[in-house]
């Protein structure tokens, strides 16, 4: 808590992030703290969501929550459905650094839990995109991927990729992975963006189009590593050894991918369905402040650091994000040109197509079950329709539960 | 001294497997030999090395080349071992501040678990039997309650101790003994002690603390080596505690940093082992000095040999 | 120091009574620990358990029996106490066997006898996080060396954590390691028996394996018993470390046993009162299996 | 050392000791009653054996004597002090364990040092001490072993200098020689007795081996189901036995009783003894019998001898008799020396 | 009973059982030699009893009669016939063990019938058989108890009965009265007597007490250090000892040993033994002493004697002598039975 003597005051900041974004953050704390004399911040790092949300049960339980901590935009409805987040809408109006204009609409957007008053301060901007390994497609003799391409090119280079251990795709099997081929197919994931009841996998036929495509990478086509060849060597680790052609990711595996030294490589956006959009899905994290702590003005005065110019850049200089503030994003400290992917601007291009999931409290809930269930289905250990269908089913009750106050 | 060999001859006994059965087959030589030599080394040699299988698969496993993709067939050692997995841990994260962590926890729990389930079980030696009988019931009913039924809400004791974010929530499950189990083993031990001794001392004027520290506890140093090396193993394993109760970075312990490292690429397999390798040695180290004493043929003329 | 004159009135007893006193004295430290560290937080998580406390805020209401209701028609919690139920059946006789086996068949004093020893205890130290890793390895369906020795008998080995019932039997096999502290017990408390014993047996025509059936057993029957309870209870409640880091739950909610499930409930999806509610189920279930455990084998003498 | 009975101790702390009395002692184990109101008188320097079958209720009256365990009845009074209320280490008593109890972790010297160290004696001083009474029971060279390295006689010598280095004012001994074999058991005996001399000081030493009664005390005393059967000098409880039981308990074998005299003759309502040593062979003896065994003993014989109305009577005799079972013997009482009891309470008439 | 040495035991399997031949047996433990070639001869349903002090080898000769432990060197044959080959159980031995080895998990009947259940004698058949062992040892209403429910003498019944049941040919055991305390010791033995006149089985009977080796057995076998010293019936082993070790060994107390005669006469180069029933009290003796103690036994005491040479003598007395420590007497030797050792070697001349 903010247990400060007369002259400094202490703040708890927890995050999660690999070892490497977690010295990021460090770095960013020790200019904080160059420049705030009378503050201290206590960095608490942990290492996956499934920990950060122990840790937070934990000491909002307890009573003694942090001032700051920093949620997907996935899981914050948990919270912010029971009140348990000061809403940060009142501060960035009264804000003489920071303002509204300044960041992603998007981004924004994915964190205003009632639609309308800005809960948590979204810190950057990550979308899903395709890794590509140039030099397995000028082996191929074929074409870089660009703005705007198709499925059919997609599968296509994919196919031809695709022969003994090299594979021409990697993708987990997941809801946010799957959602974005369904909007830009114009199908919808759930009956209802705000008040969901149910997944619409089966019953949307434009989703349910979009849904055999992906599950055909894998049944049909098998350009994705089968399901052994996954849990042996991660898509991931396929991709840094040179033997997968292409690998959906967000921004998060640049830094791991730019250890490699072997091939050269680039993003691209996500192939478009046939007359769709070229939609990508949001992956975003946001500063989040704890309700009903005495006092917030030490937690802002972090927050106002971390989302200005100074900060974000000590961020993107880590090239794991992109940040938020469309300013910071388009200066070179993000794009870089002298790093790998030469095409960063692949993330800033495709943010006004970007959507969201559902924020609901159970939405965290209802993708983890989704996902165990979509793995089963993806790599053809069930039926596919029978799959899918038990998805459906035993997903729906979950939109029902209750949390808190919230659905009541 | 006759007397004493026997004596201690009479106390390990004669296990099936040793000097009875040997002499009870009555096979012809030859044959005997060989189910012999089957039975008193080929079969424990071949178990022994079912269970060291997956240490060894750790160690070799954490000795291969980074990036390389593992082996499709069994490899006893892999073809150009090296050590480049190790030297990349420092670099991924702050090893030895974790290191230094768990040790410093470690070296604080585990007398802490010694003394509190010492004490506790030497408290059982001394009661009635029906008392003794009510606290080893009591005892189960505390083995009953789930970990996970006081995480959440023990942290609320700590907030209001004023200890969150320290070591001392790390040290709760040494004041616990860590399980009641280590205080039935000290129990169980101090039933070993005649209770003429405990007279005798007590006529010599010795309190019951002195009698416990002079005299049960050197005489039961087997089992408070089994203790230690349990207490050992728990509290440098702990990963809940200190997720749940430690928030600065640089406090905390071995455990939590391996987490990170699942993190960077769940395939990475050489990293991975050599972080399991990493974590195991120190149990493992601790465990290699003890079994000296503990796992011999008999552990209390092991401990004698030790102190002459 | 010189004797009072007058005796206290109440003389009887206070020689005894030293004694029980002191004896009370040594355990109260440990006593106010548990009641600090764990009656008073276990109370609390029972109250919770009525209330619709999510964990996040600080205000729970009572709400009776809701999450009873709750809990009546939720599938993933049937789920959960099936795979505890099945994972209880296999692990508990299984570890008590290859920790009773091994300690018996290395009882024996014999050259090299503490290295086999060593062996057989040696996973016992590996860290949690560290097995359940190590297993994601043994069990890879490609690299994993359980496959590739498989493959020496000419079978093709399995998916294991992408099957329900082989990746239960995953989780089984990794818990199948970690048994030394069963196998030292018993180590102990054979070294213990009467050599004399075993002799009169072998006298009276009875061979190794009738020794074992009619002396060893037996005479271990106790420490057996408190074993298998202590395993139970273990089993059922504190092995989920390594479970939650191999499946967490998966696939199809085959290895989602109970304390996974709770900590699902509890810490990611808000449902805290739920999870205690849960909490409840889990010690009833393990009491039940320990009560009948217990008259099962009440004809033994054990508790003589 | 501090506290206690020092006082009542006289000069140098070496003689003497404390007189011990015992009133009126009663105690009870749940529903066992072990003793039944016990009355003792031990004068101070004397060394009194107790003696009795297993579960009369010896062991208990030492353990109220030390204060290990408190009377329900009853008063102890060491040197003429009640010691009711005095924790057992300010008693000034000194135990030997049948068992011993020595610490086996400690070496001997350890062992003799423990009791002088929770005590606070200074270094010196109890490491003289400990020299002192191990060179007084000659273990001066056995003070680096450990208690598993040594024989059974060794051990009960250290036990006894563990005693000695207390410099108490009472010894009790709780069958210190029991689990010693017979041969040790005879010189150790002889032991104890010197060392009894050398200091004097008040010693309670019990028994159930009647001849280590006999031989050991200057006085007696049988105890029987939780009650003082007969104090005296040994000779002369073995020749006025108070009752049949103090009758047949001393002696080996034990002394014929024959229910209303028959052979020895006597009235009816009378038991009539008669010690083996009495009854001799005589060609002319007016006892017929058969021999049905006899027993050698090397210096002595036992003949068991069945009369002819099928009473069974054991004498003891010379060692080379030439009879083999089956033998028609005949006996003599020596006259004088039948001891006569009443049939109903077995009290010696 | 399945295979072994049945074919060795006569008609009724009830009486003699089958002799027992050691020939140069050796064994060894680690270093230690326990057995230096024995060489022993136990005739058919005869009684035998192995004396010897603490680790002089006994039990190591009964462990390998019962094949329990293998022989270094030498054979064992049991009714004439070689059973180095036969495991324990074949051999139709059984073996009463000092500490009675009662499984304690089973109930006296259980323990008696544990044998036959797993020679898989038929129910019926071996209920019989307990039965009757129970009777013939009086423990019939004692079946159903634990052995942790028992008193000692009543385990070591139990002990026997289990061993009866067997029907064995020989029966081994090994101080099965060292554990009862002297009372029951007596009472112990004669029933053991009673027990071998009944059945008439060849036994083996260990013990270190020398008196219960000289009232039980048929012949005495002394053994010192792993060889045999002298076998013989009790008496004439307790009259003519081949060497001093077994002189002093039997007897209680000790027979007197003087080195070059010294008071007693003889020669130098040899040492002059007399046991202390030989030497008697005698105003006129030749012997000059003073008195050091007196030990009574009730019926005998036991006189220490310093002579004016300084040589130590016992004296077995009268009871009720009114000698003081310290009083001048005068002893004189019983002639003819002074024993002579060659000094060297210590073997009788
Ligand atoms: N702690 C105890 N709890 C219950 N009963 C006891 C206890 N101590 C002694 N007794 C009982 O009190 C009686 C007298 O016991 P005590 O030990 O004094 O006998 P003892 O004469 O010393 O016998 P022994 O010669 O066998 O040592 C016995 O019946 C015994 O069973
Ligand atoms: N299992 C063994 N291992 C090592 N030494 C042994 C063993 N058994 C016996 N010995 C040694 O062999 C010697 C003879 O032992 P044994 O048990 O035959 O003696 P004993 O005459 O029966 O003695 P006691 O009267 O004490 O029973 C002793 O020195 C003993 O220490
Ligand atoms: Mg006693
Ligand atoms: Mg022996």
């Amino acid at each position: 808590g903010t247990t400060g003597s007369a002259s400094t005051t202490d703040i708890t900041v927890v995050l999660f992030g690999d070892a490497e974004e977690i010295t990021g953050y460090q770095s960013m704390v020790e200019a904080f703290e160059d420049e705030n004399s009378d503050i201290s911040v206590t960095l608490s790092p942990v290492a996956t969501q499934d920990d950060l949300m122990a840790r937070l049960t934990t000491s909002f339980a307890g009573g003694n929550p942090p001032d700051v901590f920093l949620l997907n935009f996935r899981r914050y409805g948990q919270f912010a459905a029971q009140g348990a987040i000061e809403p940060v809408q009142s501060y960035l109006d009264d804000s003489e650094v920071l303002d509204e204009s300044d960041f992603s609409p998007r981004a924004l957007d994915a964190f205003r839990y009632d639609g309308d008053e800005l809960t948590c301060m979204p810190q950057n901007l990550s979308s899903l995109v395709v890794y590509y390994n140039e030099d397995l497609f000028d082996a191929a003799g074929l074409p870089y991927p660009e703005q705007g391409w198709a499925w059919d090119d997609f599968l296509a280079a994919a196919s031809e990729l695709t022969s003994g251990d090299h594979y021409g795709a990697g993708v987990a099997p997941s809801i946010i992975r799957l959602a974005p081929f369904v909007w830009s197919n114009g199908g919808e994931i759930v009956d209802d963006a705000d008040r969901p009841t149910t997944l619409t996998l089966t019953r949307d036929p434009a989703t349910r189009e979009a849904v055999d495509w992906f599950l055909d990478l894998q049944l049909v086509h098998g350009v994705v590593p089968p399901d052994a060849e996954e849990q042996s060597e991660s898509s991931e680790a396929r991709f840094l050894r040179g033997t997968l052609g292409m690998y959906f990711n967000s921004r998060v595996a640049v830094p791991t991918l730019r250890t490699i030294d072997g091939f050269e490589w680039d993003v691209a956006p996500l192939p478009v369905a046939p007359g769709g959009e070229p939609v990508s899905i949001l992956h975003s994290d946001a500063y989040c402040m704890s309700a009903g702590l005495p006092d917030q003005d030490a937690a802002w005065r972090f927050i106002e650091f971390a989302m200005n110019t100074g900060g974000q850049e000590i961020l993107a200089e880590s090239g794991r994000t992109v940040p938020s503030r469309l300013d910071v994003a388009g200066s070179p400290a993000f794009l870089e040109p002298d790093l790998p992917p030469r095409s960063s601007h692949v993330y800033l291009d495709v943010e006004p197509y970007l959507r969201a999931t559902p924020r609901t409290a159970t939405w965290s809930r209802v993708e983890r079950e989704s996902n165990a269930l979509l793995e089963e289905v993806f790599y053809g250990r069930v039926d596919r329709e029978e799959g899918l269908r038990q998805l459906e089913d035993s997903v729906r009750p979950l939109f029902d539960l209750q949390v808190g106050d919230d659905g009541s | 001294m006759t007397q004493t060999t026997r004596l201690s001859a009479a106390r390990s006994g004669a296990p099936p497997g040793g000097r009875v059965r040997e002499s009870v087959s009555g096979r012809r030589p030859g044959t005997r030999r060989a189910v012999h030599v089957l039975g008193r080394f080929a079969v424990p040699a071949l178990l022994a090395a079912l269970f060291a299988a997956p240490l060894w698969f750790m160690v070799t496993g954490s000795l291969r080349p980074a990036g390389l993709p593992p082996p499709r067939t069994l490899e006893i050692l892999p073809p150009e071992p090296t050590l480049a997995a190790y030297t990349r841990l420092p670099e991924l994260m702050p090893l030895f501040t974790y290191l230094g962590n768990s040790a410093l926890v470690v070296a604080i729990a585990v007398p802490v678990t010694v003394v509190v389930a010492g004490l506790t079980g030497f408290g059982i030696r001394l009661l009635s039997r029906t008392a003794r009988r009510r606290v080893l019931v009591g005892l189960l009913v505390v083995l009953l309650v789930p970990v996970t039924a006081v995480w959440a809400t023990r942290f609320e004791v700590f907030r209001l101790a004023g200890v969150v974010d320290t070591f001392i929530p790390l040290l709760a499950p040494a004041l616990l003994a860590v399980s009641p189990f280590l205080i039935l083993l000290y129990a169980w031990s101090f039933g070993g002690i005649p209770e003429s001794q405990l007279q005798a001392a007590r006529l010599e004027g010795a309190s019951w603390l002195a009698i416990w520290r002079r005299l049960a506890m050197p005489q039961v140093r087997p089992a408070t080596l089994a203790v230690a090396v349990l207490a050992f193993t728990f509290h440098w394993a702990n990963f809940i505690d200190p997720l749940l109760y430690l928030h600065s970075g640089d406090r905390y312990t071995l455990p939590l940093g391996l987490q990170f490292l699942r993190l960077l690429n769940p395939t990475d397999w050489p990293l991975l082992m050599a972080g399991c390798v990493i974590a195991t040695l120190p149990c493992a180290v601790v465990f290699l000095f003890a079994q000296r004493i503990l796992l011999s043929d008999d552990p209390l003329a092991a401990l004698r040999g030790g102190r002459r | 120091m010189t004797a009072p004159e007058v005796a206290p009135p109440d003389t009887p007893r206070r020689a005894r009574s030293d004694r029980t006193l002191s004896g009370w004295a040594f355990l109260a430290p440990y006593g106010l620990a548990v009641a600090v560290l764990i009656a008073l937080p276990a109370l609390l998580n029972v109250g919770y358990a009525f209330t619709d406390h999510t964990g996040l805020t600080r205000d729970p209401q009572f709400i009776g029996l809701d999450n009873v209701q709750r809990l009546t028609s939720d599938t993933f919690f049937r789920d959960s106490v099936e795979a505890s139920l099945f994972h209880v059946a296999v692990s508990v006789p299984l570890r008590l066997i290859a920790a009773v086996g091994l300690a018996l068949l290395l009882a024996a004093p014999r050259p090299g006898g503490r290295w086999f020893r060593t062996a057989v205890y040696l996973p016992t130290v590996i860290p949690d996080v560290a097995l359940a890793v190590l297993f994601l390895w043994v069990l890879n369906p490609l690299y994993g060396p359980l496959n590739q020795l498989l493959g020496l008998f000419g079978h093709s080995g399995f998916n294991w954590l992408a099957d329900p019932s082989t990746a239960r039997v995953g989780v089984v096999l990794m818990l199948l390691f970690p048994i030394g502290e069963g196998f030292i017990v018993v180590l102990a408390a054979r070294r213990m028996l009467d050599g004399r014993l075993y002799e009169a047996a072998a006298l009276e025509g009875c061979g190794p394996f009738g020794q074992l059936r009619r002396l060893t057993l037996p005479l271990l029957a106790p420490v057996l018993i408190l074993l298998a309870v202590r395993d139970t209870i273990l089993t059922l409640q504190v092995n989920f470390v390594p479970a939650y880091v191999l499946t967490d739950g998966r696939p199809a909610n085959a290895t989602l046993y109970l304390p996974v499930y709770i900590f699902d409930q509890a810490f990611e999806f808000s449902g805290f009162a739920y999870a205690a509610l849960i909490t409840i189920v889990l010690m009833v279930i393990t009491a039940t299996i320990i009560v009948a455990q217990l008259l099962a084998v009440r004809r033994w003498r054990i508790l003589r | 050392m501090s506290g206690g009975l020092t006082g009542a101790r006289n000069g140098d702390g070496r003689s003497g000791g404390a007189g011990i009395r015992l009133e009126k002692l009663s105690k009870s184990y749940g529903r066992v009653r072990a003793l039944d109101g016990v009355d003792l008188d031990v004068p101070a320097g004397e060394l009194v054996t107790l003696v009795g079958p297993s579960g009369s209720g010896k062991s208990t009256i030492l353990r109220l004597i030390a204060g290990l365990d408190r009377p329900d009845g009853g008063r102890v009074l060491v040197g003429g002090q009640d010691v009711g209320e005095l924790p057992p280490h300010r008693r000034s008593v000194a135990m030997v364990f049948q068992d011993y109890a020595l610490y086996p972790h400690l070496s001997v010297l350890e062992n003799l040092l423990f009791g002088m160290r929770v005590r606070k004696v200074p270094r010196a001083e109890a490491r003289r001490r400990a020299h002192d009474a191990a060179a007084r029971l000659g273990i001066s060279d056995l003070l680096e072993r450990h208690p598993d390295q040594m024989s059974g006689g060794q051990r009960q010598r250290v036990a006894l200098a563990r005693a000695v280095v207390r410099e108490p004012s009472v010894y009790l001994l709780d069958e210190p020689l029991a689990s010693l074999d017979a041969q040790l058991r005879i010189t150790t005996r002889a032991d104890l007795l010197a060392l009894h001399r050398q200091l004097g000081t008040t010693t309670v030493h019990v028994t159930h081996d009647q001849a280590e009664a006999m031989t050991l005390g200057d006085r007696v005393v049988v105890v029987h189901e939780g009650r003082v059967r007969q104090e005296g000098p040994p000779q002369e409880v073995y020749d006025e036995p108070v009752d049949t039981f103090v009758a047949r308990f001393l002696g080996s074998p034990p002394m014929n009783l024959v229910a209303g005299g028959g052979v020895l003759g006597g009235e009816p309502e009378t038991i009539v003894g008669l010690r083996p040593e009495d009854l001799a062979l005589d060609a002319d003896g007016p006892i017929e019998a058969s021999a049905e065994a006899v027993e050698t003993l090397g210096n002595e014989a036992v003949l068991l001898a069945r009369c002819l109305d099928g009473t069974r009577l054991t004498a003891r005799t010379e060692p080379r008799l030439r009879i083999r079972p089956g033998d028609a013997v005949r006996l003599r009482a020596i006259p004088g020396r039948l001891h006569r009891f009443d049939a109903g309470t077995g009290r010696r008439l």
